[in-house]
């Protein structure tokens, strides 16, 4: 049967067949060193991360080359690089072919997945070279690549959605990597099953694009979508709903409420697995898919509208719980889905390049923070409480300075990078009319410096509650763990500056706009001038100022450096005064709770009378009617008494039934 | 002539049935034995008087009467000799007695 | 590809009798003879069913390979066989896991081995007739021959309780199947009253044109869905299922869920669909709902089974819940995925199902709660027990995804509604198979598996060569569904047409 | 009386001189059990063979052409005895059944001391008694052979004489049987009285007068149409004329329990047939009705009770009354059936058919019982079954391929005999169709009865007590010619064939 040997349709391309075996390089190296690993990986001893590592370098490398080509040579021209792999699925009119795609999204993408995900490579080295289990680490971590590349590189829904569901399966593995502990297992089927939650809804957005339009390529859809609705071919109502099922992926992916509940709880993974997957690259992808379907957004500004309503909730919510955490990568986590919130309010207000611009400089310094996070659990031996850290910037010097790189870059200090993104995003939000989407904005500005340096103060400053028995052995992490961390720490500070100035007008902003062009055409955006002396000015001096106060507030409960000295009481008297608030915090809202009253306790009675009725009434109608019959045989044979008396009776009755009955037949 | 020849077959069915009462209300093997011998004699009154009513059954009658006796006959030498086989096994004749099978 | 005048699909269906012959006359103590020669038979079988692909024209519509001789002329009862698409993959599917459920017998089944054998072969002769059978009698035969090495390989060879999950499974099948042998009749007569002559009066080729009036249409559509549905099974005839299953030998099962529900799957798209058109319209809105009954229902209530093979039995009843809902949506896509549903389901399950015989083999248990921890111990089974486990739940890239997506798709097309319903599953899937995966692997070793100690050994080399191909087909079906997809698209087309497409509106 | 009328009889006269042959040889060589089974068992070979040539078989050597040739011709045309397809067809399978239950009862009665001579005699007469309902064409005639079936039926179901049970089961039937032989006298009587005539196509050609409307239906003919339909659903073992069955079939020797769940059961049909569709065949709307009751409610309780016995010889016995049923529900398919509609044939068809299959079947499943009961002391119940798939695997294999056959499996025998009656129920469609449902609903209880001893031959293991079985001479033969039989029927297509063919002849005979 023809197969492989079909030729493929021929579809617009540009660029060579060698920039085609890049593409498909970048998809092959991790699938390989997956296999490899997975293989031969257990006998490779401490050389387990031989294959896996070099195969993602060789990535980056390939990826380097393909980002240069798309975003400054130009080699692929507005639209990009297109190509077809083979025809996937052939039924009847529905056709879905292998088909990659590599345009000026993709490569930003493909900028933070490749360097983000080398790093951790490299990093995990050190930070797994005692694990026994680290062939399975780097055999996972190569297929989490593999997944997310190919999230990236699909140039149709149906394929975006197998790498969706690809990086879930990786995330599910990651998470539950040391599975022999409980709480690990759990995690990593919650993460998996809550992200299924939002494919449910992503796959019948993908079908529904299907009935509607009859094909799944981004291209023809982007085109034919709009101009169903232009023509009034589909309603207003059937493209929001269709924006909204898609969007529905993206929540689950992107962990926004009220599907966030897993990501904290995947924190039970490796570190370097929530460095990359939970921080900078998985949780991403929702952000990316509702980016990447900017056409169809723009169609439904209702749809817009539940996006930055979602956002601006989880950034508020999971700020709030953010400051009461105890485990140190557990602040991380609700701070990840903070800036996701951030992300999607910036989506969600039609500000769709500085969405992917934080999203851009939050994967290197959250990456970085996480990563650091790693470093400092490492350092006093596997412990996460940051009741029993502090006073470590000592001891571990280059964790520290990194992690306090990322912290202010996260905070939105100027000029590092979290602080041009997140300023574009305040300031974009509140020029397109959404003030009080700025107005949140700003107060989760001071909530985010807080908490970052809340967990900075109690894990490098003040006093050390460190075990004592741990105490003299805290070590700084080998280089190949601290390196990584150098390596982050430059982008943290730089790629903001690099990419986002001059503001509204720097590289991002030439990059993506032809991306974002239908949006912006369709959202009917003026291109007022960037006034720095302006109103832009104005707020940008709002949102330093606000990240500065929640910093000083920060230091001033936390403490900083030794100058500063932590004020234990101070906080606990706030915490006694505001003793409601604090516990909502502190229990997360009680999404969990919620969350296990309906699953497990309600969901599971349900089960359990489903079963019950399934083996009583349903199977009981079966047996009921095996009883029955027997029951019935047993009162008949009764008739049968052995006494010839009875049996003549039988027959005379029998013979007197019969003749009545031909008597009827006479009479008639 | 037909209300003679209905007189002989009610006359007829009339010993049939007694012949059947007697099946049913005698619970000694012989005695429904004979009871069957009646019911058989019935049957011969009605053919005999159908042989002398019915003209295409002139021939036939009497002849048919011949082979029902005959044929009683037999059957009442076969069922003698079950009822002594079992008496033997039994000790008693009554037939309520014989339900060692049932059900 | 000339193969010389040799009737492929005789040999293809009467190989495994053979077989079965021979190893009758194998001594009773040559346990290894026996056992070489039930899978040799198995394998030579498989080979020939391989060698159909190559002269098949997956674009030439109708029957191929078509074998016809005359049997009982007085009732035009023809021996008449062939094959298209749908049955071609059937039966490799077929051919595939009786060999691998051949050799998966090798080590637990020890006592009546030569028995065992013979019926497992006859088992083969009956499920692959039945996909090729072109007259309904000669159909009706081959389902029915089916049921008797059936009942005997979970009778004799089964566990506890196997006399009374036996006997349920024969009443309850042959309650459905009787009933069809009385509608063939039907419409048998039917078409000979018509025609005056009883020629052709069995052949589905002759019978697929004729239009049978509505209501013998209406009565002879319920009884053929009710023998198929009760194989498939549907709910709420699928009582029989776990008991079915948990009592069966494990080869058993997997040729249960593998084979045994496609036949239902497959009578229903071949049978019910062409000669009863207007009655499947009639019949398909209650169908429908009863389908998406059957996918949330099996689902939720496989969330809380305490048995492995409870678990993977339910799950069965969610997945063939697609398999109808596909067929009955009356479109293109739907049809095509739930065929591919109907392989996916009988390699992936057939594997899960392999997976539990090896762990039963160690322990001697199936109880979810006495399990954990193995996946430090035994590593490389719970790799592919995950596997499986993942391709079940529907992941993409797996045979499973592909289907159960199609089936989606065609019914979104008809009811968004009843597409959301039925991608509920996508959900409840994930939840059972991963709780239960979670259990059984993660966690530190029970003590109910310590103290089978040294016996837990990890998957031996046969256990390997058993799973691994199934391994190797899921992914492949996963990356290139075409390979069934080109195969089938003609048969649907043929069927639907048939039909005539799409209930437009006919549904919420 | 021509030549041809005396080929025609051979037969009959053969069986009946076997008969008296081997009553002789008994008192020359007294105590040769051996010799006696040969010769009765050749004899009956050569019956057979006698049969082929003299009655017509299709592709068989007709000697003379007696297709249709009346004996006794009489002045208004008709004969007392026919020798057509029917009779040939009809022969055939009396003489087979009278073969099988001598081979079967060889090696079951020597162990317990019984005498072969004296039942190959009875046995023998009973035959001929059967082969005289084949044939007759005259109400004495009938009467006759009925008495000549029965009265041998009686001695044999006795034949046990010190075995209580067997003496008890005899009693029962006989005076049970007497009882309805009287009421079927009876009847026969006021339907010779009130046609006028005793020939069966006299009657049929003034009952086609009823019919038509030139006459009403007299009182006396209706009730004679009463007691007739009594009496022969006695002898079919009709519900609720059935209660001697079970007790009958169960006390008497093994092997008189296979011939008497055959023999007299399609005999009676026979006379059912020379009877009910060739003389009052003309008036088959009005019985009709009592015969749809009586196949369904026969065929229900049948199953039902067979579900609940122990005793195999007792669940055969249930199981042969649901048969009964289902041959029932052919003719009923006969009766349904327009006049001179080809439903009105298969019907027929399917009613001998089915008797041939079921003689086969069942005659094979009480061999095996007889065969396990071979060493005295062996218990009917069907636990004595417990792993005798592993203690005797042939046997074991025989009784499973019967009692699938029995459930109606294919592609043995059995399911084609359901088959044949189905079809036939479907064609005359109505009430009958839905008698061919509730029949399937039936097989389908009766599946669980069959299969259960199935269970207990495969699935469950032997006592510790069970002794290794072992099978005559006899018995093998006889299992080897029925097991033959069954398969035969249903996988090899001339034979199925040729036994469709002799049962449509024989059914366009009887129209």
């Amino acid at each position: 049967m023809p197969f492989f040997t079909e030729a493929p349709e021929t579809v617009a391309t540009a660029g060579s067949s060698l920039d085609q075996a890049l593409v498909l390089a970048l998809l092959a190296l991790p699938l390989a060193g997956f296999g490899l690993t997975a293989l031969v990986g257990r006998r490779m001893g401490d050389k387990a991360w031989a294959i896996a590592v070099p195969a993602i370098v060789l990535v980056w490398l390939a990826a380097l080359y393909l980002i240069f080509q798309t975003l400054v040579a130009g080699a692929y021209g507005e639209a990009g690089l297109h190509f077809r792999l083979y025809e996937w699925i052939p039924a009847g009119d529905f056709t879905v072919e292998v088909d990659f795609g590599v345009d000026a999204l993709t490569a930003v993408m493909l900028i933070v997945v490749t360097t983000v995900g080398m790093l951790v490579h490299v990093y995990s080295i050190g930070y797994m070279a005692h694990d026994p289990g680290r062939w399975r680490f780097f055999a996972y971590l190569n297929f989490f690549m593999f997944s997310m590349l190919l999230l990236v590189l699909a140039d149709n829904f149906l394929l975006l959605f197998v790498a969706w569901e690809l990086v879930g399966l990786s995330s599910y593995l990651l998470i539950g990597f040391w599975y022999r502990r409980r709480s690990a297992a759990l995690a990593a089927k919650k993460a998996f099953i809550v992200n299924r939650a939002g494919d449910f809804g992503f796959g019948l957005g993908i079908m529904a694009i299907w009935t509607t339009v009859g094909t799944l390529d981004y291209s023809d859809v982007f085109q034919l979508l709009p101009a169903q609705v232009e023509s009034g071919a589909i309603e207003g109502w059937q493209m929001t709903g269709i924006c909204l099922l898609l969007f529905a992926g993206a929540i689950g992916k992107s962990a926004q409420f009220p599907l966030h509940v897993w990501l904290p709880d995947a924190m039970e993974g490796p570190t370097p697995v929530s460095a990359l997957i939970h921080a900078a690259t998985m949780v991403n992808a929702g952000v990316y898919l509702v980016a990447r379907a900017n056409p169809l957004f723009a169609q439904s500004p209702e749809a817009l509208l539940v996006v930055a309503l979602v956002g601006t909730f989880t950034c508020v919510m999971a700020a709030a719980i953010a400051f009461t955490q105890k485990d140190i990568k557990r602040v991380l986590a609700y701070s990840t889905l903070s800036q996701l919130g951030y992300m999607f309010m910036a989506l969600g207000v039609g500000a769709f390049v500085p969405a992917i611009f934080h999203l851009v400089t939050h994967g290197f310094f959250k990456g970085l923070l996480f990563l650091g996070s790693g470093s400092v659990i490492h350092a006093v031996h596997e412990e996460q409480d940051m009741d029993r850290m502090g006073g470590l910037w000592r001891r571990i010097g280059i964790t520290h300075v990194t992690m306090l790189i990322g912290s202010l870059a996260i905070a939105g200090i100027p000029p590092l990078a979290g602080f041009f993104s997140k300023d574009e995003i305040l300031g974009e939000s509140f020029k397109l009319g959404f003030g009080w989407v700025w107005a949140i904005g700003i107060i989760v500005a001071v909530m985010t410096a807080l908490y970052m340096f809340r967990l900075m103060g109690k894990t490098f400053y003040g006093p050390s509650n460190v075990d004592p028995h741990t105490e003299p052995r805290i070590h700084e992490s080998p280089i190949s763990m601290t390196g990584p961390l150098m390596l982050l720490a430059v982008p943290s500070v730089l790629i903001g500056f690099a990419l986002g100035w001059p503001p509204e007008s720097g590289l991002i902003h030439q990059w993506l706009a032809p991306v974002f062009h239908p949006l912006e055409e369709a959202l009917h955006h003026g291109a007022a001038d960037y006034q720095l002396l302006g109103i832009d000015g104005f707020l940008l001096g709002a949102s330093v100022a606000v990240s500065a106060v929640g910093m000083v507030v920060a230091w001033r409960l936390f403490g900083f450096l030794s100058t500063m000295a932590p004020r234990p009481a101070l906080v606990a008297s706030l915490t006694a005064r505001l003793n409601g608030p604090y516990r909502i915090s502190r229990d997360k809202w009680y999404f969990d709770d919620l969350n296990h009253l309906l699953f497990v306790r309600v969901g599971g009675a349900v089960a359990r009378a489903l079963w019950w009725f399934d083996v009583h009434v349903i199977d009981g109608a079966v047996n009921g009617v095996a009883s029955l019959t027997q029951g019935t045989g047993h009162g008949l044979r009764q008739i049968q008494t052995g006494r010839v008396q009875n049996y003549a009776l039988g027959i005379a009755g029998g013979l007197l039934v019969i003749a009545v009955g031909y008597l009827f037949i006479v009479a008639r | 002539m037909t209300q003679s020849l209905d007189a002989y077959l009610i006359l007829a069915s009339l010993l049939f049935t007694i012949g059947t009462f007697g099946f049913l209300a005698r619970r000694n093997a012989i005695a429904m034995l004979m009871s069957i011998e009646l019911m058989l004699n019935a049957v011969n009154l009605a053919i005999v008087a159908f042989g002398a009513y019915v003209p295409t059954l002139a021939e036939d009658g009497a002849l048919i009467a011949l082979f029902v006796m005959a044929v009683a006959a037999a059957e009442a030498t076969v069922g003698l000799a079950i009822i002594i086989a079992i008496y033997r096994n039994r000790r008693t004749p009554l037939v309520d007695e014989y339900a060692s099978m049932r059900e | 590809m000339d193969l010389g005048g040799l009737p492929i699909l005789s040999a293809v269906i009467f190989t495994p009798l053979i077989g079965a012959l021979l190893i009758a006359l194998v001594p009773r103590e040559r346990e290894d003879l026996t056992r070489w020669l039930a899978l040799g038979t198995a394998l030579v079988t498989f080979g020939l069913s391989l060698l159909l692909l190559p002269g098949f024209d997956p674009t030439a519509p109708g029957f191929q390979y078509v074998e016809t001789a005359d049997w009982i002329p007085a009732f035009g009862i023809q021996y008449k066989v062939g094959v298209d698409g749908m049955a071609l993959v059937l039966v490799l599917l077929t051919t595939t896991l009786t060999w691998i459920s051949i050799l998966a017998s090798f080590g637990p089944i020890r006592s009546r081995l030569k028995e065992y054998m013979i019926s497992f072969l006859i088992l083969e002769v009956g499920m692959i007739g039945v996909f090729l059978a072109l007259d309904l009698f000669l159909f009706y035969i081959f389902w029915e021959m089916v049921l008797v090495p059936m009942y005997l390989i979970i009778g004799i060879w089964g566990g506890a309780n196997r006399i009374y999950a036996t006997l349920k499974f024969v009443l309850y099948t042959l309650v459905g199947s009787l009933l069809m042998l009385v509608a063939i009749l039907a419409a048998a007569f039917s078409f000979q009253s018509a025609t005056g002559s009883w020629a052709g009066a069995f052949d589905f080729e002759q019978l697929r044109g004729f239009g049978f009036d509505p209501t013998l249409q209406f009565f002879a559509f319920g009884a053929f869905f009710l023998a198929f549905a009760i194989k498939v099974p549907m709910f709420p005839f699928h009582t029989w299922l776990p008991d079915a299953h948990v009592e069966a030998p494990t080869a058993g099962s997997v040729i249960l869920a593998g084979v045994l529900l496609k036949l239902g799957g497959y009578g229903i798209i071949r049978f019910c669909l062409p000669l009863f058109p207007d009655a499947a319209q009639q019949w398909a809105p209650l169908l429908i709902v009863l389908s998406l009954i059957a996918i949330i229902y099996g689902a939720i209530v496989a969330m809380v089974q305490p048995d492995l093979k409870k678990l993977v039995a339910y799950s069965s009843v969610s997945h063939m819940g697609f398999v109808t809902l596909g067929i009955f949506i009356f479109q293109p896509q739907g049809m095509q995925g739930a065929i591919l549903q109907m392989v996916n389901h009988g390699i992936i399950t057939g594997a899960l199902f392999l997976c539990v015989g090896v762990l039963y083999e160690r322990t001697h248990d199936r109880s979810i709660a006495r399990m954990g921890g193995l996946a430090a111990s035994t590593p490389v089974y719970a790799a592919i027990f995950g596997f499986f486990m993942l391709a079940s739940l529907g992941l993409p890239g797996m045979a499973g995804f592909v289907g159960e997506f199609l089936v989606l798709l065609g019914t979104f097309d008809h009811s968004p509604i009843a597409a959301a319903v039925a991608s509920v599953v996508v959900i409840l899937a994930a939840g059972y198979l991963m709780w239960m995966y979670q259990r059984v692997v993660f966690g530190e070793l029970s003590d109910f598996l310590k103290g089978v100690g040294h016996h837990l050994t990890d998957m031996d080399r046969r256990e390997l060569v058993t799973l691994t191909p199934l391994v190797g087909l899921t992914l492949v079906l996963g990356v290139a569904p075409a390979l069934v997809l080109d195969l089938i698209q003609m048969p649907v087309g043929e069927v639907l047409a048939r039909v005539g497409g799409s209930l437009v509106g006919a549904a919420p | 009386m021509s030549q041809n009328d005396l080929i025609a009889l051979l037969p009959l006269v053969v069986v009946v001189g076997l008969a008296m042959a081997v009553v002789i040889i008994d008192m020359i060589v007294p105590d040769r059990d051996d010799l006696v089974g040969v010769v009765a068992s050749g004899g009956l070979l050569l019956t057979l063979a006698v049969i082929a040539v003299a009655g017509p078989l299709p592709g068989g050597i007709g000697l003379l052409p007696v297709e249709g040739e009346q004996l006794f011709e009489s002045a208004t045309g008709g004969g007392v005895l026919v020798r057509d397809q029917l009779t040939a067809f009809l022969d055939l399978l009396f003489v087979m059944i009278g073969l099988l239950s001598l081979l079967f009862a060889a090696d079951y009665l020597k162990p317990r001391n019984l005498p072969m001579a004296e039942f190959a005699a009875t046995l023998l007469f009973a035959i001929s008694g059967a082969m005289l309902l084949a044939g007759g064409r005259d109400l004495l005639i009938l009467f006759l052979g009925l008495e000549l079936l029965v009265l041998p039926g009686y001695m044999l179901a006795g034949y046990a004489k010190r075995d209580g049970l067997s003496t008890e089961g005899a009693v029962k039937y006989f005076l049970l049987g007497s009882f309805s032989s009287a009421i079927f006298l009876f009847g026969l009587a006021l339907v010779l009285g009130f046609t006028g005539s005793t020939r069966v196509e006299e009657i049929a050609i003034v009952l086609a007068g009823v019919a038509a409307g030139d006459a009403p239906l007299s009182l006396g003919l209706a009730m004679g149409l009463a007691l007739l339909t009594t009496g022969v659903a006695f002898k079919i073992a009709a519900v609720p004329f059935h209660y001697w069955t079970p007790d009958a079939y169960q006390g008497s020797p093994t092997p008189v329990t296979g011939y008497l769940s055959v023999g007299p059961k399609i005999a009676a049909f026979a006379l059912i047939l020379r009877l009910f569709v060739d003389a009052l065949g003309p008036l088959k709307a009005d019985w009709l009705p009592f015969v749809i009751v009586l196949a369904a409610i026969t065929m229900t309780l049948g199953n039902l009770v067979a579900i609940t016995q122990d005793n195999i010889k007792r669940m055969l016995a249930y199981s042969s009354i649901a048969h009964t049923g289902y041959i029932l529900v052919g003719l009923a398919a006969y009766a349904a059936a327009p006049v001179r509609s080809y439903a009105e044939q298969a019907g027929l068809e399917g009613v001998l058919f089915y008797s041939a299959v079921y003689a086969f079947m069942n005659l094979g499943a009480f061999a095996c019982v007889a065969a396990l009961q071979r060493r005295p002391g062996v218990t009917s119940q069907i636990a004595s079954f417990a792993g005798l798939g592993r203690r005797a695997p042939l046997l074991g294999a025989a009784m499973f391929l019967f009692l699938l056959s029995l459930t109606g499996i294919p592609p043995l025998a059995g399911f084609w005999a359901k088959w044949y009656v189905i079809q036939a129920a479907l064609q005359a469609g109505g009430l009958v169709a839905w008698l061919a449902v509730l029949m399937m609903l039936n097989a389908t209880a009766a599946a669980f009865y069959y299969l259960r001893v199935v269970v207990y031959m495969y699935m469950r293991e032997a006592p510790d007590a069970a002794r290794p079985v072992s099978l005559g001479a006899f018995t093998r033969v006889g299992l080897v010619v029925s097991a033959a039989f069954t398969i035969l029927i249903g996988v090899a297509p001339p034979v199925t064939t040729a036994v469709i063919d002799m049962a449509r002849q024989a059914a366009q005979a009887l129209l």
